[in-house]
């Protein structure tokens, strides 16, 4: 697909509003519907979907698989970092409540931390999957 | 030393002796020396002990609680005392002989073998110091398994199939039967502990109290009561030495040492006196006595016709104790000491034999004890001891064991008492006649005496039980303090 | 409505779980194998979800206007076990893939035919 | 402030890991950080044994939520003996991986072992923890995904079918006992163990609640591999890399008996299951056709690892059957034997991963002659194949002693028959390793290199001296199971 000029501009075109709306998800998480899940989906949509079009060793190029297995550790390790930051804070283990000293304020702090986490870890996974699949396959 | 130290040193001496072999393995008299060395220190220990039990006294000792309520320990009362004796003073006799003979026949493993000669040793210690039903049992089944390297020494396939015979029978015997009389013991009474008059007095009724008898009796593999006997001819591919020590004294004492300990500490002879389920023991002691006699007449090989005689005579001792009366119980605990010193002299000659004429058969010692005297004079020594001869040690017991019977007016016993003695006779003095009467064959190759620790080990032993009923006052009363 | 037809929602799930046993036990091809674990899983989150709903509630967002609300925590719990059944299908099929590629087939009875043959020839 | 985290900090710090082990990519920092986290695991469980049996139970309210709201984490007397288990042979098998994981791993797959095992570890210690029957379905898939991803990791291309085929059946039970959960909130609308438990008694007889106990007990049954849901087993264990195999026999199907206990005597109470429902008696039965049947093709394979690994089948039969007596005495055999049979069976295969290292492969034809080469080794196999036997002396006499006592004690004879006999079967197959090592001559086959590597035995032994320690000194054990024995039957303060 790598030579079909109209699917390379509407891509080009439509990735950063994808991205976007990634973003939006993420954020709006906390008044309504979304989150990391659903935000960390749709930012790997959005690079497989360059995958796609530009092929995988451009989106190998782009997004490599280091920085994949990076993204699903340091996700994960972010989200428990939190929780070890309520402990340091003096509280219990993922203990929102301390990370603040207006404890909703400190709801909303660790909530946003740890969407982010899982933000990161849920679109490296899905990149992960994504390799994985589209890599193999013509070996055999 | 305290006694107490005493104790866990007869128990330490033979372990770290059997790691002082190991670590001078390579260094072939050395190893022996550390052999020779452990058996004197572990002889010395036992004998220290002598005088604080003859008194009366009871050294203790007690290193953990193993399970709630049931500790590892350690007490000497007189039965122990005398295993103890005879099992640690012979093992000094049987290390010198083992000396001649592994090095006479050039047997290859030589250190594996002392390394386990010393932990069989340890175990018998244990056991016979056990304080309680478990630690005998933990000493019991490590015995076990410490002696199934020695049977299996020669690793070819006759001695696997021994080896699977001899484990099977034991380790089968004991985990089937006894373990569960063991928790049975210990849920109906509450303790394990040997104590005096028994522990399960008023705990169950006679029917119960029978099947527990049976459990003990046939779980107690190691006193060869018959249909369980077969692992001790299967032993016998061991090299003798282990023949000698192992299935002649500590291993087979161990379980008729058992045995006794049961009858007396756990179930009580009043007890047992009491109630009529026990009847049936002395039928199979005696039926197991005349059974392998008649074995051992057929026998041709030398030490299955002497294995299956051990048999015999071990049931001597099951059958004493299960008469039931002090006497015949002083006779059974007596008669633990007379065979030992008896059995392992036989055992000795047959490995001489051995040694020196390659002979296993019983119809290839025509004129033998010609070109080996010393040899043969000690196995007519060891033999008429077994036979009951007068003043020999084993004409003791067995007189203890006659009145015994008498007392318990159980005529079946008397019979079977001089019947055996009769089969006794017919098995072993024809291989006296034979060898001193007969002329020998012809085309037997010249040759002497064994190497000199062998003879002078088989002498020895053939002393001790001429001198056994002259120096009966220790034996006799640790004996007597048995039987009440 | 009659019990079994209020109830529908467990019908759903008992078909759906009945056919998801029976893909995995039935089929020999390891992805179809894999198809019916998920469909069986999907069972699971209909059964937890169903329940959680009222006619009529809304989102549980706390506001004066709504009073009858939908029970949050099974969906909570649904999505955590929506994630755990795509780790394993992810997994699943990765394994699949080196099977795939170790044998030359994902069909069971060939791969076992293989290994009975290497045995063999051992 | 560390003392009262602990239980979090149990979990937690190998589950953070796990994904540091990811970032820093360097096989030897990730045996460095995996074998600090096992030991620390390690430790915090041991801390907290004594502080249970201290203070009694321990609860610990995740994120400050109070349960039954928020996720609890429980430490009680059954809890935290597991907990001990599991961490002991966890930090006892991350510093033996090394040699073992760099010999039969390529090495771009080291650190990814690592964070696998902490991984593995932190969902066994997080299920065993839990105090909310949702969160241990999580840790459940937690462990077993990384379970799945270990077995694949071994040489030969049937681990991968034995992965998958563990997988697929894994995941039927982890989604049956989810299943049965999901019954119990709708029945009782809490997750909470300890809430459930209370709750359960109003809704007690409600046909809800009966399907879930049965999904729950086929669920649990499928991942502790009781008979007939154990096929998945023999060939997990038999293809699995050594270190991992060790780690997975001697901690996660005891697990998984822990989960069953709590169900059975935690949430729904002895009163329904075994007063009310013939539980015990179709776990004795299974129980029995396991032990009988497991050990005798035990006897059979030509194969070390899958010998063991029918062995293992048989001697968790031993661990139902205690559960099947439903006594004190019963229940304490299968705690005791639980932690017993973990050692004895880490034990044994972490020296047969010294073997598969030095022979290639633990083929009963390559073990011919191999105390030769190998006198440490074997020694170790025969000491952990008595204990494993039931040899007075050794852990896994502790177990049979608790088991025949229970058994005579319920009234029950025959079925104290039935366990020594079977003992009988386990002198069998253990007495073929040692006429193999001990009393054949060498074949063409037979490993010539020596022995393991130092720390692969040394670790082993530790192992093997733990099998005969606890065969002497019961404190630990005995006294353990039995107050987890009086938790279950509610007769603790």
């Amino acid at each position: 697909m790598k030579r079909e000029p109209v699917l390379r501009v509407v891509g080009k075109l439509l990735i950063p509003y994808m991205l976007m709306f990634a973003l939006y998800v993420q954020f709006h998480g906390d008044f309504g519907p979304g989150g990391g899940f659903q935000a960390g989906v749709i930012t790997a949509a959005a690079v497989i979907f360059y995958a796609l079009i530009f092929g995988l060793p451009a989106a190998r190029r782009l997004v490599p698989e280091a920085l994949v297995e990076t993204m699903v550790a340091a996700g994960a390790f972010l989200y428990m970092a939190v929780g070890f930051a309520g402990l340091v804070l003096g509280g219990n283990y993922l203990d929102y409540f301390v990370l603040d000293p207006d404890p909703v304020a400190g709801q909303h702090r660790g909530i946003f931390w740890v969407e982010i986490g899982v933000l990161v870890t849920v679109s490296g996974v899905m990149l992960k999957i994504f390799y994985m699949f589209a890599g193999r396959g013509r070996a055999v | 030393m305290t006694p107490a130290q005493l104790i866990a040193a007869a128990l330490l001496v033979p372990a770290t002796g059997a790691a002082g072999i190991a670590l001078a393995g390579r260094w072939p008299n050395l190893r022996e020396g550390v052999t020779l060395a452990a058996a004197a220190a572990l002889f010395a220990c036992v004998l220290a002990l002598l005088p604080t039990v003859l008194a009366g006294g009871v050294p203790q000792l007690f290193v953990l609680e193993m399970l709630p309520g049931i500790a590892l320990g350690f007490r000497v009362e007189p039965l122990g005392m005398l295993f103890a004796l005879v099992a640690s003073g012979l093992w000094i006799v049987n290390s010198v002989y083992s000396i001649g003979y592994m090095r006479g026949n050039d047997e290859p493993h030589q250190t594996r073998f002392y390394v386990c000669f010393a932990l069989a040793l340890a175990a018998t210690m244990g056991i016979a110091f056990s304080a309680n039903l478990l630690t005998l049992f933990l000493f019991y089944e490590m015995l076990t398994l410490v002696t199934w390297p020695l049977v299996t020494h020669h690793g070819d396939d006759d001695a696997k199939q021994g080896g699977r015979l001899y484990l099977g029978f034991l380790l089968g015997t004991s985990i089937t039967f006894l373990l569960p009389a063991i928790i049975a013991t210990w849920a109906l009474a509450g303790t394990l502990e040997f104590t005096p008059g028994g522990i399960l007095r008023g705990t169950a009724s006679g029917s119960v109290i029978g099947g527990l008898l049976a459990l003990y009796m046939f779980g107690i593999g190691k006193a060869a009561l018959m249909p369980f006997h077969r692992w001790l001819p299967a032993a016998m591919v061991a090299p003798t030495p282990v023949s000698a020590l192992l299935h002649a004294v500590a291993v087979v004492k161990a379980g008729v040492f058992t045995v006794v300990k049961v009858v007396v500490y756990v179930f009580g002879v009043e007890t047992l006196a009491g109630i009529r389920a026990a009847d049936w023991l002395p039928a199979v002691a005696g039926f197991t006595i005349v059974a392998a006699s008649i074995v051992a007449l057929r026998s041709d090989n030398l030490k299955r016709r002497l294995a299956y005689s051990t048999v015999s005579q071990l049931s001597y001792v099951v059958l004493a104790a299960a008469l039931l009366t002090p006497l015949s119980v002083a006779g059974a605990v007596f008669h633990i000491a007379a065979h030992a010193v008896g059995k392992i002299t036989l055992f000795f000659a047959a490995g001489a034999i051995y040694t020196a004429a390659h002979k296993t058969e019983v119809s290839q010692l025509d004129g033998i004890g010609r070109r080996m005297p010393w040899t043969m004079g000690a196995f007519t020594v060891g033999a008429l001891s077994l036979i009951g001869i007068p003043p020999l040690p084993g004409f003791l017991s067995k007189w203890m064991m006659f009145q015994g019977a008498a007392q318990a007016g159980n005529g079946m016993a008397l019979a079977v008492l001089a019947l055996s003695t009769l089969l006794n006779a017919a098995y072993f003095l024809p291989i006296v006649h034979a060898a001193f009467w007969r002329a020998p064959r012809e085309g037997d190759a010249p040759h002497g005496e064994a190497p000199w620790p062998s003879v002078a080990a088989l002498v020895v032993t053939a002393a001790a039980t001429i001198a056994l009923p002259f120096a009966s006052a220790v034996p006799l009363a640790l004996a007597r303090a048995v039987g009440g | 409505m009659p019990a079994f037809a209020s109830h529908y929602t467990y019908w759903i799930t008992v078909l759906l779980m009945a056919a998801g046993l029976y893909i995995v036990v039935a089929r020999g091809n390891l992805v179809k194998k894999l198809i019916g674990l998920s469909i069986f899983q999907t069972s699971v989150y209909l059964l937890y979800i169903a329940p959680g709903k009222l006619i009529g509630g809304t989102a549980p967002i706390l506001s004066e206007a709504f009073k009858v609300y939908s029970n949050p925590l099974p969906h909570v719990l649904i999505l955590t076990a929506i994630v755990v059944g795509i780790a394993t299908l992810a997994l699943g099929l990765a394994i699949v893939v080196r099977i795939r590629e170790a044998y030359g087939s994902i069909e069971e009875d060939e791969i076992v035919a293989a290994d009975r043959d290497a045995g063999d020839r051992e | 402030m560390t003392l009262e985290h602990l239980p979090a900090l149990q979990v937690m710090v190998p589950l953070a890991a796990a994904p540091l082990i990811v970032l820093l990519r360097h096989a030897g920092f990730a045996w460095a950080l995996a074998v600090a986290a096992s030991l620390f695991a390690f430790g915090a469980s041991l801390a907290l044994a004594l502080e249970v049996s201290r203070a009694g139970a321990i609860s610990y309210a995740m994120g400050n939520w109070p349960p039954p709201w928020g996720i609890e984490y429980r430490v009680d007397a059954l809890s935290a003996f597991v907990l001990v288990l599991v961490s002991a042979v966890g930090a006892l098998v991350a510093p033996y991986a090394r040699r073992s994981v760099a010999a039969e791993l390529p090495r771009e797959q080291h650190y990814l072992y690592y964070a696998v095992h902490c991984l593995c570890l932190a969902g066994l210690l997080g299920m065993t923890i839990t105090g909310d029957a949702f969160n241990l379905f999580v840790f459940m898939e937690i462990a077993s995904l990384s379970m799945y991803v270990l077995i694949a990791l071994g040489r030969d291309r049937r681990a991968l079918l034995a992965s998958y085929q563990y997988l697929i059946l894994g995941t039927i039970g982890a989604t049956f006992y989810v299943i049965g959960v999901g019954l119990l909130y709708l029945a009782t609308g809490t997750l909470n163990i300890a809430d459930l438990a209370a709750r359960l008694p109003e809704a007690q007889a409600t046909r809800a609640v009966l399907a879930a106990l049965a999904f729950i007990t086929v669920g649990v049954s499928l991942k502790l591999a009781l008979f007939p849901l154990h096929l998945w087993l023999p060939n997990a264990y038999a293809y699995a890399p050594s270190a991992a195999t060790a780690f997975l026999a001697a901690t996660a199907t005891k697990v998984s008996v822990y989960v069953l206990l709590r169900f059975y005597f935690t949430v729904f109470g002895a009163p329904l299951v075994v007063d009310a429902l013939p539980v015990p008696q179709i776990l004795t039965g299974l129980s029995i056709i396991a032990i009988v049947s497991a050990s005798l093709v035990a006897v059979w394979q030509a194969d070390l690892k899958r010998l063991l690994a029918y062995s293992s089948v048989a001697q968790i039969g031993y661990i139902t059957l205690g559960i099947g007596m439903a006594t004190r005495d019963g229940l304490t055999a299968a705690v005791v034997h639980l932690f017993n049979h973990g050692i004895t069976k880490g034990a044994l295969f972490l020296l047969v991963g010294g073997i598969a290292l030095r022979a290639g492969s633990v083929d009963f034809g390559r073990l011919r002659g191999l105390a030769r080469t190998m006198p440490l080794t074997c020694l170790g196999v025969t000491l952990a194949g008595l204990s494993l036997i039931g040899v007075p002396g050794t852990a896994g006499f502790i177990s049979k002693w608790y088991l025949v006592l229970g058994a005579i004690e319920a009234g029950q004879a025959w079925l104290a028959a039935l366990v020594v006999l079977t003992s009988l079967i386990a002198v069998a197959y253990v007495w073929r390793f040692v006429e193999a090592a001990y009393l054949s001559e060498p074949g063409s086959g037979t490993a010539v290199a020596g022995e393991a590597p130092l720390a692969m035995l040394a670790v082993s032994w530790v192992m093997v001296a733990a099998c005969v320690w606890f065969g002497f000194d019961t404190s630990f054990t005995v006294q353990g199971a039995r107050r987890a024995a009086e938790l279950m039957l509610g007769a603790a303060p």
